[in-house]
C-alpha cells in the first residue's frame, strides 16, 4: 500500500516528503546512522569534493537568535574516497541515500559523480550554490551557462538521476531552465544566502571567513517564493529546502511547487522535526481533502 | 597564570547565561579576529562571572593567555548536556588528568550541594603544571590526591594508579574521568576488568558546538560530543577511544 | 559645535546618521510632519513616480513574527505634484529632504527629480530596486547598464546629489560601480527582498500581489554584507539599509561601511527607534575612543 | 442576515488575541482570494470567538456575506488603539449612525463593567437597514431610541436630531459617535457650539493596519487612524472632516 505521504521525486520513491538538507553532519558513516535516525526519508550527504577540505577554522557558525544561522563551514569534508562507506551504512538502514557533489570544475563534479554511481548510490545532487566557499558554489549556479555545462558532463555520465541545487540569484528561472535541459532529474531550491555579522563591541566580523550563509527562518520566504515562481514557468520536480522549521513552512514550500523538502538548521532547536512535519502535512491532506500529499504539490498555482 | 602554562580567567557575560550551567558542559570562547575554542566552565556565578582555566596549546590558547583585562571575548553556551547527578551518589571519585582538572570544580560544587562526598584524584606531568587547588575551587573535596608521572610532586605515577593505588574503586557509587583521551582510555579498560562503567568526560574537535557541523563526532557510534556530551559512559565511547591510535 | 553623531553623507550634512527608509509613511505634508516627529536627521520620502499611483489592494503586509515584513505596496504615491509641499512642510520643520523617485524609463526618473530640484530638495534617491513593482524596480537595477542610464541621465541634469537605491543582486558591487560612474553621489544599500508568504489553511500567497519584499531583521545580515562587500571594493558614501531595529543593528551598518543608516520596518513596532540608536552610538564612539561617528564608518576593514 | 445587507459573522480564531480587545478596535479581515478589509469588533469571547456586523458595499463585503460555514478567512489584530474608559464617566451617550452600529456591542459591554450607564442612539436611512439589537449585544443598553431619515420607524430624522430632542447633551459625562463621515461632522460641529469635544469614531483608507503604508492618515494632522484611532476627539479630526467635500 502507498501511504498518503510517499512522493515521487527526481526518480526517487520516498516513504515521505522530509529529507535533510545537504551538509548538516552527512560526512561520515557516523553521521548518516544518526540522519536516519531522525526519520528522514532519504539521507543527503555533506557536498563531497574530490579531495578532502579541512573547512574553516571556528567560528563557523553564527546564531542570530529566532532569524537563523549564518554558517561558513566552508565545505569541510573526507573526499571522495568516503562515498561508498556512505552508501553503504544507508543501504543498510533502508534508506534512499544522495550524493551531495562538489567541484570547481565539471570534471571535478565529475569525478565524485561516478564514485557515488559505482557505490550504488540513488541519486547526486550537484550543489551548485555555496555562497561562501570560492569557487565552489555560487558562482557557477548564478551562470546559466556554467551551470549547464556541469549538470550536462555530469547526467551525460552518470545513470542515477542528477538534482541540481540552486541558490538565490537574478536569473534563477533562466538557470533552472538550463540546467533541466542539460538533464537534471530535480532541482533543490534554495541554498543559503550570502550575508556576514559584525559584532560590534570589536568591529569583528565574526565567522572566520567573514563571509557566510544565511540559512533558517530568514530565508523562507524567499525560498517559497523561487519554488513558486520556478514551478509556474518550468513545472520541474523541485525538492523545496530554506527554513523549514514545521508542517506550516514545509507545507508552503509543497504548494508553492515541491514534491519533497529538506530540513537543516531547524535540526539544531528541534531533532524531532520529521514527524512535527508528518503529523501537520497529513492533517492538511484531510484538510483539503486529496488522496494524497502529491496532490498538493503546487496546489496554489490552482487554487 | 596558576603555573606553568595554564591560566585561570574571570569573564563577565553582557548578558547571564538563561540557565545555571550544569558540570561538564562548555562554552566556546571567541578570541575575535583570532580563533574559537571550546572551553569547560570551571566555575560560574550567578551574576554573570564566568572562570575557566585552560593551558597554552596553540595560537587560539597563546592569544587568550595573553590579552590583557577589559578586552572583549565572545563566548557561546553553555552548551553540551553536562552530568545529572544522580540522588544515589554519595560518594564520587573523580580522576583528573592535567587540565582535565578544569571543569572539577562545577563538578565538586554540584556534588557538594547533592549533599555527595567528593574524592578528588589529580595527575600532571611534573610539579610545574600543578598549582594551588585553592585558587580553583570554590567548594573544597573532601580529598584530595595529586601524582606527577616524574614524581618530582606526591605520588609518582599515572592518576590511575595513584587512585589503584590510594583508593578502593569499590567504595565509590560513581568514577568520574577527566583528561587526555590515552588516560580515558586506560581507566575505561581497567574499569572494564571490574565490570565499572566509568564516566568519562572527553575532548573531540568541536566547531559548531550545536550538531551541525558533525566534526564532534565519537566515532562508531552515532553520538556528537557537543550535543550528547562531553561526558559519556566508557561504554559508549570505548571503539572511539580505541581507534585513536 | 559639530556633535559626534553629526555625520556627512552624499552632500547631506546630517544632525544624526539616523533617516527614516523611503516608503515607510511619506507621501503626504502630514506623513513628512509625523516621521520628522520621530526624530529622523532627514526625511526620505516615499518613492513618488510621475504618475499617481493606487498601488496594490489590500492585503499589502504580511507581517511574520520575529523575522520581519512582507510588502507590496505597490509604489502607491500621490504623482510628482505631490512634492513642493512635501518639501515645503520638510523645510519648515528644519528637516533636511529626500525625494525618492521612482520611473520605469530614464526620463520618467528625470521628471520627478527636476521637480524636487526646482522645489528645493536636498538630494534625490533614485529608487532603482522595488522587487515586486513590475518595470519599476529591481528589473533596472539588477543591470548594470540601465542603472547607469538612469543615474547618468538624472545626475547630468539636476545639480543636487543622486543618490542611488539599490537591492540584493548578483553582481551588486558591478552595478554600484557603474551606478557612481555615472554620477550617483552616494548609494543607499539595500532596499527588500523579493519573497512571498502562502497561507497553508486555503493555499493561497496572502499578497493580493502575490510577491512582496522582505524587510527588517531577516535581510539584515544580508544589509551588512551588501554595505561591506561594496564598501570595501569602491569606498563610496553608504547609506545602509535592512532590518536596523537597535542601536547594534545600526551599527553593524556604519561599521561595514555606511556613512548613515534608514530605518523602515523597525517603525512598526517601535516609534521611539531613533534616541535608542543614537545612544547606542554615542556608547559606542566612547567604547573605542574615537572622536565621532564618522570615524567607525567602515572601522571593520580597519581592525 | 440581520437585515437588508447587513450581516452579522461569527469567526473562530485559530489563535486567540493575545488580549482581549478594547472597544472600537477592529481587525483586518482577509477573504482569501479576494481582499482585506478592515472591520470592526463587535463582541470577543475569550475562548476566540469574534463577531463582527458589516453591510455589503463592494466585491469584498459581497464575498463575505455568501461564504459558506466553515470557509477560512484571515484575521490580523485586534488593531488600533481602541477607547479607553474613564473612571469618571458614569453615563455616556453612543450615537451610532447606520453601520456604525458595529462596534457598539463591545463598547456597551466595556462600559457596563465599568458601571457606566449607556445610552444608545440609533439612527439609520430606513427601516429595513434595522434589526432587533438583541442579536448583537450581549450586555444591553440602558436606554435605545431609533430613527430614521425617512420615518418609517421611530423618530423621523437624523440621530444627531434624535438625539438633540430627547435627550439633554448634559446629563451626559461623554458623547461617543460612530458612524459615516457626514455624521461625524455634524455632530462634531453641533456640540462644537456647546463646547463639548466628543468622541469619534471614523473611517479612513486603511490598508496596512500598523502605521506604515499611510493610507489611513487623518488630513491636518499627524495622525494614523490605524495605530492612533479609530477613535478620536472631534477637535483633532474636525480638519479631516470638514475637507471630505
Ligand atoms: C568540550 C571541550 C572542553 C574543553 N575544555 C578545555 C578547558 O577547560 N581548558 C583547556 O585548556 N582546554 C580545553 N579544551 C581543549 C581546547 O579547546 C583546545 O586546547 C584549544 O582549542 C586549542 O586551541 P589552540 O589554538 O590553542 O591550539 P591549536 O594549535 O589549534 O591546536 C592544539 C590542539 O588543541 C586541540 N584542538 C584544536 N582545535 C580544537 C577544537 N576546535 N576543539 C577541540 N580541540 C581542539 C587539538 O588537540 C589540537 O591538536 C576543551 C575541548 C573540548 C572539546
Ligand atoms: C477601522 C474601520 C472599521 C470598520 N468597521 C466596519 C464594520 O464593522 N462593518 C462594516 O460594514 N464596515 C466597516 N468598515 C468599512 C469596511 O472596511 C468597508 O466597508 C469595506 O472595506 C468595503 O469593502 P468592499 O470590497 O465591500 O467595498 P469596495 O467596493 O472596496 O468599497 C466600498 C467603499 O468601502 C470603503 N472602503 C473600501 N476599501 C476600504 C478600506 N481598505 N478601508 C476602509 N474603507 C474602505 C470606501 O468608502 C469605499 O468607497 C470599517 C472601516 C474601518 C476603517
Ligand atoms: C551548517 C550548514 C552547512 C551546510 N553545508 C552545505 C553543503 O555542504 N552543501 C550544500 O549544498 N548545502 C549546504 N548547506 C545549505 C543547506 O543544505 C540548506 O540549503 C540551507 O541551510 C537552507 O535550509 P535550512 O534553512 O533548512 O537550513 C549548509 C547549511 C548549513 C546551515
Ligand atoms: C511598507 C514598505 C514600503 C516601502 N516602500 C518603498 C518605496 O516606496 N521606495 C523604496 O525605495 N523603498 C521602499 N521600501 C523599502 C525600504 O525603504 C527599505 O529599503 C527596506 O524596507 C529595508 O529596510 P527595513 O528592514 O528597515 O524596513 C518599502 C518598505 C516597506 C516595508
Ligand atoms: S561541533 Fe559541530 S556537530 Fe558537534
Ligand atoms: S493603514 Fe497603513 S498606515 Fe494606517
Amino acid at each position: 500500500m502507498v501511504s498518503k505521504l510517499s512522493v515521487r521525486v527526481a526518480g526517487l520513491h520516498l516513504e515521505h516528503p522530509v529529507m535533510n538538507a545537504s551538509g548538516i553532519l552527512g560526512a561520515t558513516p557516523e553521521h548518516i546512522e544518526r540522519l536516519a535516525s531522525y526519520g528522514f526519508s532519504a539521507i543527503v550527504t555533506k557536498t563531497i569534493t574530490p579531495q578532502p577540505r579541512e573547512g574553516n577554522p571556528p567560528p563557523i557558525i553564527v546564531e542570530i537568535p529566532n532569524i537563523g544561522l549564518l554558517n561558513a563551514v566552508g565545505l569541510a569534508n573526507p573526499g571522495k574516497n568516503i562515498v561508498p562507506k556512505l552508501v553503504e551504512v544507508s543501504k543498510r538502514l533502508g534508506k534512499p541515500i544522495v550524493i551531495s557533489v562538489g567541484g570547481s570544475t565539471p570534471s571535478e563534479f565529475l569525478e565524485v559523480a561516478s564514485i557515488a554511481e559505482e557505490a550504488g548510490a540513488d541519486a547526486i545532487e550537484l550543489n551548485l550554490s555555496c555562497p561562501h566557499a570560492k569557487g565552489y558554489g555560487i558562482e557557477i549556479g548564478s551562470d546559466p551557462y556554467q551551470s549547464y555545462e556541469v549538470v550536462k558532463t555530469v547526467a551525460n555520465s552518470v545513470k542515477i538521476p542528477t538534482i541540481a541545487k540552486l541558490g538565490l540569484c537574478d536569473r534563477i528561472v533562466e538557470v533552472a531552465s538550463k540546467v533541466l535541459e542539460a538533464g537534471a532529474k530535480g532541482l533543490t531550491l534554495i541554498n543559503t544566502v550570502r550575508a556576514m555579522v559584525i559584532d560590534v563591541m570589536t568591529a569583528r566580523p565574526v565567522l572566520s571567513n567573514v563571509f557566510g550563509g544565511l540559512s533558517g527562518p530568514a530565508i523562507h520566504p524567499i525560498a517559497v517564493r523561487v519554488v513558486y515562481e520556478v514551478y509556474r514557468e518550468l513545472r520541474p520536480e523541485i525538492i523545496g529546502c530554506g527554513g523549514v522549521v514545521d508542517w506550516v513552512t514545509a507545507a508552503e514550500l509543497i504548494l508553492a511547487g515541491a514534491r519533497a523538502v529538506q530540513v537543516g538548521t531547524a535540526l539544531m532547536w528541534k531533532e524531532n522535526i520529521v514527524y512535527d512535519v508528518l503529523i501537520g502535512l497529513r492533517r492538511l491532506i484531510e484538510h483539503f481533502g486529496v488522496r494524497s500529499i502529491e496532490d498538493l504539490v503546487g496546489y496554489s498555482h490552482r487554487v | 597564570m596558576l603555573a606553568n602554562g595554564i591560566y585561570l580567567a574571570k569573564l563577565r557575560l553582557v548578558e547571564p547565561f538563561e540557565s545555571y550551567p550544569s558540570p561538564a558542559q562548555f562554552v566556546m570562547v571567541w578570541v575575535p579576529g583570532v580563533k574559537e575554542m571550546p572551553m569547560s566552565i570551571s566555575h560560574y556565578s550567578c551574576d554573570g562571572e564566568l572562570t575557566i582555566v585552560f593551558r597554552v596549546r596553540g595560537v587560539g590558547t597563546q592569544k587568550l593567555a595573553s590579552i590583557g583585562i577589559g578586552s572583549v571575548l565572545g563566548i557561546r553556551g553553555p552548551l553540551g548536556k553536562g552530568i545529572a547527578i544522580r540522588p544515589e551518589w554519595k560518594r564520587v571519585a573523580i580522576l583528573a588528568g592535567g587540565i582535565g582538572i578544569a571543569p572539577t570544580p562545577l563538578l565538586v560544587s554540584a556534588l557538594t550541594v547533592h549533599g555527595c562526598e567528593t574524592h578528588l584524584f589529580w595527575g600532571a606531568k611534573t610539579r610545574s603544571e600543578l598549582f594551588d587547588l585553592d585558587k580553583i575551587f570554590v567548594d573544597k573535596p573532601d580529598r584530595i590526591e595529586i601524582s606527577t608521572d616524574d614524581g618530582s610532586y606526591g605520588f609518582r605515577g599515572t592518576v590511575l594508579e595513584l587512585f589503584k593505588s590510594v583508593a578502593n574503586v569499590h567504595s565509590y557509587d560513581a568514577v568520574i574521568a577527566i583528561g587526555p583521551n590515552p588516560m580515558l582510555r586506560a581507566v575505561c579498560e581497567d574499569m572494564e576488568l571490574k565490570r565499572i562503567d566509568p564516566m568519562v568526560v572527553m575532548e573531540t574537535i568541536v566547531k559548531c558546538g550545536r550538531g551541525i557541523c558533525g566534526s564532534c563526532y565519537i566515532r562508531g557510534s552515532t553520538k556528537l560530543l557537543c550535543i550528547d556530551g562531553p561526558a559519556f559512559r566508557c561504554s559508549e565511547v570505548m571503539h572511539h577511544l580505541r581507534s585513536l591510535d
